[in-house]
């Protein structure tokens, strides 16, 4: 029940908060910044008993209640050690976006919070279904806000962007139905029980290539989101063109639910599949990290640059998801983690900046190191994690990933470890053009105040925890993660 | 007492974050005792724990110290923890102390500038850094802390950030390292996936009885190690790394040089011998790599004008004979010299940071001359120190220990003539321009002069460092001259001893005074062309050959023609992602798709009953005949 | 050759009601012109006919000779339709107040009520004489209607087109039927269906000939690609009430006998035909989309989104089981409420000298009537199918019932063109949410509550239906 | 009386397709509510001509109500002409092309 | 009486034709009146009597007279015919005609692929007709009725004539003078 209370609590805050905007925008952001805080504080009471109670049954909290009986359509919600970790995220970054659009958000600033809080609570409900009718509504739901976010308070070509966005993942939102669908029916038709329980639809036995292309489905979905190239396209027009908050939950959430797609619903309901299809996964991914991390350095728009950071990390994701170990399944379950955690703070960057000097254009920056040295420092941190430097938790997550990988497929792991070298290049690309050399021009911009500091520094301060106690995160998930791999392992290959 | 080996690796980290979090707010001299403290402490406790490591132990058992376990996944356990035996103590040792005797330098010398606290933060961020590398028994923390020092040396290389050319060097160094690290980093998932652990003493034991000498996996996991190392340690090919980071304040230099991060890829040959004792192959590649980048580096040093230059070029060079002496299998003649040369390079760095300030930041040696007199103390020190570089017979540490390497790459079972004579020539380029600086320096007219005089702080180090320059050698003499081998004794309880072939007596002295020989000629000509001479001051006309090896055999514009051209070609040529290109061809495919139909819907009536009787025809002829 | 009973009256009399509700008015009309008073009193004979039809539901299908069937399917289009009329009733006294400052406004509730007496009559029908002349009341009633408002060129221009078409189409269905009479010599659906079997090849030829000829008369009311031509320009020259009533009332009452004609007499098993419906809704479906890509004129965007929509109900029309007819009935009443809801909007935010059929006329919609946007955006969103509203449920039933029967091919056609559509819906959602450009100051009219009402309950209809659609479900599940 | 039912429609079938040309052909809008007129009365003669070949009454039946909505329909057609007439001071269908896109 | 039947048929097909193709509203319509009749004459042969006599006074009579009242008030005399000769040009005849053709021919094949099952027409008395309709179809003659209804309501809507002023500001300003 305490499941359907988030959904609830943060679609009340959204209302709540479009009602009182009326009055008063500021006690509008205070809501949403109170039902943040209620939302992580919850998160956090199930973490602590989830932690206290590691074994045992396998969802530690669920909820299931009849929607479209005729169907065999259920209000079906559960959590495993995942599915915290997710929220947990969620909760934080959603926390996070509404400080950080605290001064950047001055239009309409209760409808904004509105799309906010449904967008974080159409992305809870994705790492909460358990049922495969929910997820694909979830998965749209979490859509509609964040149109409505980039459109309304993107940026100059933002209309462009929202629709890209819209396009790409409700085409591949309906493929995936498709494939829902087919499974639906075959399930139905073998055992007579037509239902869209996610547990029950594990054991569907299904002739081969009519896995393999019922998996497609599911698959392109989660490519697109997941934004695997050549599947990528939306991705970096999205995430330049929303405001920053978009952006963070763009990068920090959206993207995971792409990989969580593949990790809770591609792999276990089509294990031979996936076997076949690894190899193919994996060389993509490959190409992601790698053509992502050339497009990267291509790019002279701050945003842009760091949306395109994104599609070569989830690379390493796609690549270690389709590894079949738990290593390299740990180190995805990281990745999420930290890349949400460094890729937005990345953003919260570039978003200042655009903030304070009205230009994402990395030609006109410079030398603002020694102008705003706080964000230099903390652009610093974040630009070394976003390479993988060991002590921050994005090492943590590329080297299992890579090591992981490297036990199942050499070649590919050891062509991706190129990448280390390639996030190099364009990280420290950054770190040139916007902070060292001479200013571009003079001008007068504030540091970061205590608010930004408090944002920035809570994300300095997980990214280095993660970085050296990575455990306090993967004991949570060990559990689903080893469940998972057996149950795709079980096939003997 | 050698419990206290944390608190080593501890102080420097404390160091580093309190000037971090709390810098601003300290004052200038706080700062610096933080700064140097730390690192002093380091150097105190590293002494205690020596000795307590020592005492008691005569087969030198090493010490295990656990903190913490880092990550717990799938049997990749690795711990924070710490392996003290002969061979890290001894790195520590130099680390510690050299270290210490750097900041104290530095507290002075940096004390105008405006990043004076973040100047200790990453100083003592680097040394800690080191000193985990070298003391962690497990690859993937002996990983983090060889990434660690690179990101320090990003940060301190790039320090003047203000000129984006210290930012580009800067760059450059992070990057060319990194493609070693990645090498040894896949390295790294051979061993654990054969070993499935990466603790260092594991894997050392179990190697030898998984992997047969010279079989596949063990000589691609050394070849990938060994590119780590080189990376790191700047050999050929990716040397071209550390004559740009002479752009770093001086200190940095001499940190950079002498205690860390060139040093470390020495050390992780060092420690991970076994492995590479099993790809005999690797080995002789290594001995290669090293002759072949002290000729390389040697050349190109003799035809600098920028001091720092030189002193860059010629580590590149010793670290060349390191390299060749750990490929012949000589353990403890590498240690040996990276101790005496940690000792001299940190010296001459020191001394030539001193300078170049006096001067008001001149770089050129052409444009020095005649600072024997004006500046005695960094004259005396300074000469010491290159006659150790250049390894001035019997009186100067580096003699012993290049002689050593000399006489081992002959004489080890996988030494060879060749080996031999690229030492030797490399002994001969060494001493010419160890000295043509010498004399380009401090001998001749003045042609600068000197704004003021080093301070204390700053001669203080020089003169410890000159008198361990000088003195470190005798801890280990040659059969021929002594046969006192402390330090190889106290190394060879961890690592084996070299297998050298017999030789008679008579033999080595005659290999020995040859060498003698090749360094005194080399003083010799550096002093024939070189010592009073009058050099225009302005920079020399330089010949296609002599303007190859100044820009260190044109590395960079190959680098420029392999990697980074192509590279900024394609972010030129697909900066819209080519992909995109398709998602847009579809976008207007719709719309020339829209435009054409709407093109029929025309609003002439009987257009639409025209469609409607097509349409009807179309239908009948689908029923009947299809 | 039997009497009438009064057995069928009863069963008939919501149409029954509505039929003398038309000569109610029609005297009402003779004995005082009151705008006001008609209007009221076609509500009430509409509320009437409904009430009597909800609780009048038979428990067995009743047969009035050949001609009709009243069957809780029948009456379920029945209901359809007269809920669709009454929005339209309610929408045309604000249409009829705004742009028709002439007298004699009242003819236009008698001719709408007429429409729906033929519509009504049409899904009960299971006879060809019965289905025709029901279909053409419909018919003569929209050729007026659409040029209701007679001084606009347009509205004339539409009412021609509309009506040289219309008859040409009902030509060819009548050819159509008279070709099956011919061969079969039934023209109850039930008689074709038993004849059929005994049909030797040669003969059932001029069978699946006739059915040809029908699809194009069907096809041509339902606006379906390549009989969809018409749709744009009557759309926009008609008055945006009658629009939405040949959206719903008309197209809804012939794809209900569609399926009667196609259930009744047995065709599913000519492979050929649904070979050609297969051609005509992925044509539809893609061709619709594609029309209204870039469209600026609104009605004309929801003309073509209407004929891609009458695509998506033949996916599950060509699915034939009972997903697929109850995915098409579902889909339907969506279908329905949102086009209804969509063509609301239009008509409230008219300006009294011009309908509101430029997409400039959205602009900024969201900051000056943000309760109109918001519903708009819903009824658009469900048009296109998007969670949350009953348009995403419709299109589920849709594809899960072209998976079921593996008519994959429809179901990524569908997938393919619902993506072209969300283009253009959220193109005009992204006009109304463009930030108010305070230099241009497009005067809004006086927003009549009535409109504001039935478009806000018509809103929040279509978000229960997606959210908790169980109970329509069920209910057409039982038919 | 021994004519084959296909020679009935086949004559119904002629005129239909008569009356379709002249539908797609004829630009005066008199003309084409003419042809529809031929178009429907081809379809009555098919229904008449199929209920003889019967013996059924329905056919018949049928026409009537065809006829009922041949007039209903003319009646209505000829008024929009009218208003046609006026408006766009012309018959040509042609002219009333305003609406397209 | 077969014979009877052909040449209607054949009569029936020429006038139609001119009726078409004629240049002269008022001529054709003479041409189509023709046409029913011929076809009225196949209904007699074919033995709906009933039939023929309503297709000669509803169809001939009543609703072609509509026509020539329509044709009158729009006063298509003398320059209609060489109006009428602009607006249809010869060229335009090729692409209908094919595909009327084109459906002809289809129509063609398929009542030539019928099997002949040569049905001997049956005459239908009037009478039968009558009580079919007001018995089993009653309901569809009370549909009927409503069809005329619209039809009706319809015609008198649209052809009315309009005294106001159609746009309200217009409106206003004629009060205001």
């Amino acid at each position: 029940m305490i499941l359907v209370w988030l959904l609830i609590l943060l679609m009340g805050t959204g209302l709540l908060a479009w009602l009182v905007a009326k009055w008063s925008a500021t006690l509008s952001r205070l809501i949403s910044l109170a039902g943040t805080v209620m939302y992580i504080v919850i998160v956090i009471f199930l973490l602590v008993e989830y932690k206290q109670n590691p074994v045992g049954q396998k969802w530690t909290v669920s909820f299931t209640h009849e929607w479209i009986p005729t169907f065999g359509i259920q209000l079906k919600l559960a959590a495993d050690g995942l599915s915290l970790l997710m929220l947990l995220l969620t909760s934080f970054l959603g926390l996070l976006s509404v400080l950080i659009s605290w001064k950047e958000i001055q239009k309409r600033v209760g409808f904004f919070h509105f799309n906010l809080m449904f967008e974080l609570a159409g992305i809870t409900g994705v790492f909460l279904c358990m049922d495969m009718f929910l997820f694909y509504f979830f998965w749209e739901v979490m859509l509609i806000p964040m149109f409505f976010l980039i459109s309304i308070w993107g940026n100059e070509n933002r209309i462009y962007a929202a629709n890209k966005f819209f396009l790409f993942t409700q085409g591949s939102g309906l493929l995936m139905l498709l494939s829902i669908l087919g499974i639906y029916f075959i399930h139905g038709h073998n055992t007579g029980i037509y239902t869209f329980d996610y547990e029950l639809l594990l054991g569907t036995v299904m002739l081969p290539q009519t896995g393999f292309i019922l998996m497609l489905g599911f698959a392109i979905a989660f490519f697109i989101k997941l934004s695997i190239v050549p599947f990528h396209s939306w991705l970096p027009d999205a995430h330049t063109q929303a405001p920053t908050a978009g952006s963070v939950i763009l990068a920090g959430l959206l993207l995971k639910t792409g990989a969580y797609g593949f990790i809770r619903f591609v792999l276990p309901l089509f294990p031979e599949a996936s076997h076949q299809f690894a190899p193919v996964a994996m060389t993509l991914g490959v190409i992601s990290i790698l053509y992502g991390a050339k497009l990267v350095f291509a790019q002279t728009d701050l945003k842009r640059l760091v949306a395109y950071i994104s599609v070569s990390h989830m690379g390493y994701i796609l690549l270690g998801i389709y590894a079949f170990n738990e290593m390299a399944m740990l180190g995805v379950v990281m990745q999420m983690i930290v890349h949400g955690i460094s890729t937005g703070a990345l953003f919260i960057i570039a978003g200042m900046l655009h903030e304070r000097i009205q230009t994402r254009d990395i030609e006109q920056m410079g030398g603002f190191w020694s102008t705003v040295p706080r964000m230099g420092t903390m652009a610093v941190l974040f630009v070394m994690a976003t390479l993988g430097l060991p002590g921050f938790g994005n090492f943590i997550a590329e080297a299992l990933i890579l090591m992981g990988t490297f036990l199942t497929n050499k070649t590919l792991a050891s062509i991706a470890a190129l990448g280390i070298v390639a996030s190099t290049i364009y990280a420290l690309h950054i770190l040139q053009k916007v902070f060292y050399g001479k200013e571009f021009k003079p001008r007068s911009i504030a540091d970061l105040n205590i608010r930004e500091m408090v944002v920035m520094g809570s994300l300095a301060l997980l990214i280095l925890g993660l970085g050296l106690f990575p455990n306090v995160l993967l004991d949570v998930s060990t559990s689903s993660v080893v469940a998972l791999i057996e149950k795709v392992n079980s096939l003997n290959f | 007492m050698k419990e206290l080996l944390w608190l080593v690796v501890a102080f420097p980290f404390a160091g580093s974050l309190i000037l971090m979090l709390i810098g601003k707010r300290l004052s200038r001299m706080a700062c610096a005792f933080v700064g140097v403290g730390s690192i002093l402490l380091a150097a105190v406790f590293t002494f205690i724990v020596g000795v307590g490591f020592l005492h008691n132990n005569p087969s030198s058992v090493p010490f295990n110290q656990s903190l913490w376990q880092w990550i717990n996944v799938y049997g990749l356990t690795p711990n924070i923890a710490f392996h003290l035996d002969t061979v890290s103590l001894t790195f520590v040792f130099v680390i510690t102390f050299v270290g210490a005797l750097i900041h104290f330098y530095s507290a002075q010398f940096m004390w105008k500038d405006e990043g004076f606290t973040r100047f200790f933060v990453f100083m003592n961020l680097f040394v800690g850094l080191m000193l985990l590398l070298v003391l962690t028994d497990n690859l993937l923390v002996l990983y983090f802390g060889w990434e660690g020092v690179t990101l320090c040396s990003f940060l301190l290389i790039g320090f003047w950030y203000k000129d984006s050319a210290n930012g580009y060097a800067a760059q450059k160094a992070f990057i060319v390292t990194r493609v070693g690290d990645t090498s040894m980093l896949i390295g790294l998932f051979i061993l654990f996936m054969t070993f499935h652990t990466l603790n260092i003493q594991d894997i050392l034991t179990a190697a030898p009885s998984t992997w047969l000498v010279s079989s596949g996996p063990a000589v691609l996991t050394a070849f990938l190690l060994l590119g780590g190392a080189i990376g790191k340690s700047a050999q050929l090919p990716l040397q071209t790394w550390l004559p740009d980071a002479m752009l770093a304040p001086s200190p940095v230099s001499a940190l950079l040089h002498a205690a860390t991060m060139v040093t470390a890829g020495v050390y992780l040959i060092a420690r991970t011998h076994v492995l590479f004792e099993l790809a005999p192959l690797v080995q002789s590649v290594m001995a290669m790599i090293g002759a072949a980048t002290l000729l390389v580096a040697g050349l190109s040093a003799l035809n600098q004008h920028d001091i720092k230059k030189v002193l860059a070029y010629s580590t590149i060079s010793q670290i060349g004979y390191m390299f060749l002496a750990l490929g012949v299998g000589a353990w403890s003649a590498a240690i040996f010299h990276f101790m005496t040369h940690a000792f001299f390079k940190a010296l001459l760095f020191l001394g030539a940071g001193a300078i170049i300030t006096v001067l008001g930041e001149e770089h050129n040696m052409f444009k020095m001359g005649g600072l024997r007199k004006k500046l005695p103390i960094v004259f005396w020190t300074y000469l010491i120190a290159s006659s150790s570089l250049a390894a001035l017979p019997f009186v100067t540490a580096g003699f012993y220990s290049k002689d050593k390497i000399i006489w081992m790459s002959y004489a080890s079972d996988k030494g060879s003539l060749w080996l031999w004579l690229a030492a030797l020539l490399g002994a001969l380029l060494t001493a010419l321009y160890t000295f043509r600086m010498v004399f380009l320096t401090f001998f001749g007219n003045s042609k600068t002069e000197p704004t003021h005089r080093p301070g204390a702080f700053i001669t203080m180090p020089l003169v410890v460092l000159a008198v361990l320059s000088f003195a470190a050698g005798f801890i280990e003499l040659p059969a021929t001259m002594g046969h006192f081998t402390l330090l190889s004794d106290f190394i060879e309880k961890t690592l084996p001893a070299a297998n050298t072939l017999h030789f008679s007596y008579a033999t080595e002295l005659l290999f020995q005074l040859i060498s003698i020989a090749t360094v005194i000629i080399g003083i010799f000509v550096a002093y024939k062309y070189y010592y009073n001479k009058p050099f225009p001051a302005a920079e020399p006309e330089r010949n296609k050959l002599q303007a190859f090896l100044y820009n260190g055999w044109d590395f960079d514009l190959l680098y420029d023609f392999l990697f980074v051209k192509p590279l900024v070609f394609l972010s030129r040529i697909d900066k819209n992602d080519f992909i995109d290109l398709f998602y847009k061809g579809i976008e207007s495919l719709m719309g020339a798709l829209h435009k054409v139909l709407s093109a029929t819907q025309n609003g002439k009536v009987r257009r639409y009953a025209m469609s409607i009787a097509i349409g009807t025809i179309i239908t009948l002829t689908i029923l009947l005949f299809l | 050759m039997s009497e009438i009973s009064m057995h069928d009256i009863l069963s008939l009399l919501p149409m029954v009601i509505l039929a003398g509700g038309i000569l109610v008015t029609m005297i009402l009309i003779a004995i005082k012109r009151n705008h006001l008073i008609i209007f009221i009193s076609t509500l009430v004979i509409l509320l009437a006919s409904f009430s009597c039809l909800v609780y009048n539901v038979p428990e067995t299908p009743h047969n009035i000779g050949d001609l009709f069937i009243i069957d809780r399917f029948g009456l379920y289009f029945q209901a359809l339709i007269l809920f669709s009329t009454f929005v339209v009733v309610v929408l045309s006294y604000i249409s009829l107040k705004n742009l028709f400052p002439q007298k004699r406004k009242e003819e236009q509730y008698l001719l709408i009520l007429l429409a729906a007496l033929g519509s009504g009559m049409m899904v009960i029908s299971t006879h060809f004489i019965s289905f025709f002349v029901s279909l053409e009341i419909i018919s003569i009633s929209l050729y007026s209607l659409v040029s209701y408002y007679r001084e606009l060129e347009k509205a004339i221009e539409a009412g021609l087109k509309y009506m040289l078409l219309a008859a040409m189409s009902s030509a060819f269905l009548l050819f159509g039927m008279a070709l099956i009479y011919a061969v079969s010599g039934k023209m109850s659906f039930t008689g074709i269906a038993t004849i059929l079997p005994d049909m030797n090849t040669s003969h059932t030829i001029m069978v699946v000939a006739g059915i040809g000829m029908m699809i194009t008369g069907m096809g041509f009311k339902l606006g379906v690609v390549p009989f969809h031509m018409w749709a744009p320009d009557v759309y926009e020259g008609a008055s945006s009430p009658i629009s939405a009533l040949i959206a719903t009332v008309s197209k809804g009452g012939v794809v209900a006998a569609l399926i009667r004609f196609f259930l009744m007499a047995n065709l599913y098993h000519f492979e050929k035909v649904m070979l050609a419906f297969t051609i005509i809704t992925i044509l539809s479906m893609l061709v619709g989309n594609l029309l209204g890509l870039l469209q600026n004129n609104v009605k004309r965007m929801l003309a073509y989104s209407s004929i891609a929509n009458l695509g998506y109900i033949l996916v599950a029309f060509i699915a034939g089981n009972n997903t697929g007819l109850h995915a098409a009935t579902f889909y339907m009443t969506v279908y329905c409420i949102a086009i209804l809801g969509a063509f609301g909007i239009v008509t409230i935010i008219s300006q009294s000298d011009a309908e509101a059929t430029s997409i400039e006329n959205y602009r900024s919609l969201f900051w000056k009537k943000p309760i109109l946007a918001t519903a708009l955006t819903i009824f658009l969103f469900s048009l296109a199918g998007i969670p949350l509203t009953a348009g995403f449920m419709g299109k589920y039933l849709v594809l899960m019932a072209a998976t079921e029967n593996a008519h994959w091919l429809l179901a990524i056609v569908l997938v393919i063109s619902s993506v072209i559509a969300l283009y253009y819906y959220s193109r005009l959602i992204l006009v109304m949410a463009k930030p108010p450009d305070d230099s241009v100051n497009l005067a809004f009219p006086t927003i009549r509550l009535g409109g504001v009402i039935i478009v806000v309950l018509l809103s929040i209809l279509v978000v229960w239906l997606g959210v908790w659609p169980e109970y329509l479900m069920r209910l057409i599940y039982n038919l | 009386m021994n004519i084959p039912m296909e020679h009935g429609i086949l004559l119904a079938a002629i005129l239909f397709s008569i009356g379709l040309t002249g539908l797609l052909v004829r630009r005066n809008v008199i003309f084409m509510l003419l042809s529809v007129e031929v178009m429907l009365n081809a379809a009555g003669l098919a229904f008449i001509v199929a209920g003889a070949a019967r013996g059924q009454a329905d056919g018949q039946v049928m026409f009537i109500f065809i006829l009922a909505m041949a007039a209903a329909e003319v009646s209505v057609g000829l008024a929009l002409i009218i208003k046609m007439f006026k408006i766009f001071n012309s018959v040509d269908i042609d002219k009333a092309d305003t609406m397209n896109g | 009486m077969n014979i009877a039947f052909y040449i209607a048929s054949v009569l029936a097909i020429i006038s139609t034709l001119l009726a078409i193709t004629g240049k002269n509203a008022v001529h054709a319509l003479l041409y189509f009146i023709t046409s029913l009749l011929s076809v009225s004459v196949v209904f007699f042969v074919l033995g709906a009597a009933f039939i023929a006599a309503l297709e000669v006074m509803i169809y001939a009579g009543a609703i072609m007279v509509l026509f020539v009242f329509v044709m009158m008030m729009m006063n298509m005399g003398a320059d209609g015919v060489k109006k009428e000769r602009a607006l249809t040009t010869p060229s335009m005849w090729i692409g209908p005609s094919i595909i009327s053709l084109l459906l002809f021919l289809e129509m063609f094949y398929i009542l030539t692929n019928q099997t002949s099952q040569s049905i001997t027409m049956l005459e239908v008395q009037p009478d039968a007709v009558g009580k079919l309709l007001f018995s089993k179809y009653i309901i569809v003659v009370e549909l009927a009725a409503f069809l005329l209804t619209a039809g009706i309501i319809g015609a008198y809507h649209l052809a009315q004539k309009e005294k106001t002023i159609h746009h309200r500001f217009l409106q206003n300003e004629n009060d205001n003078l």
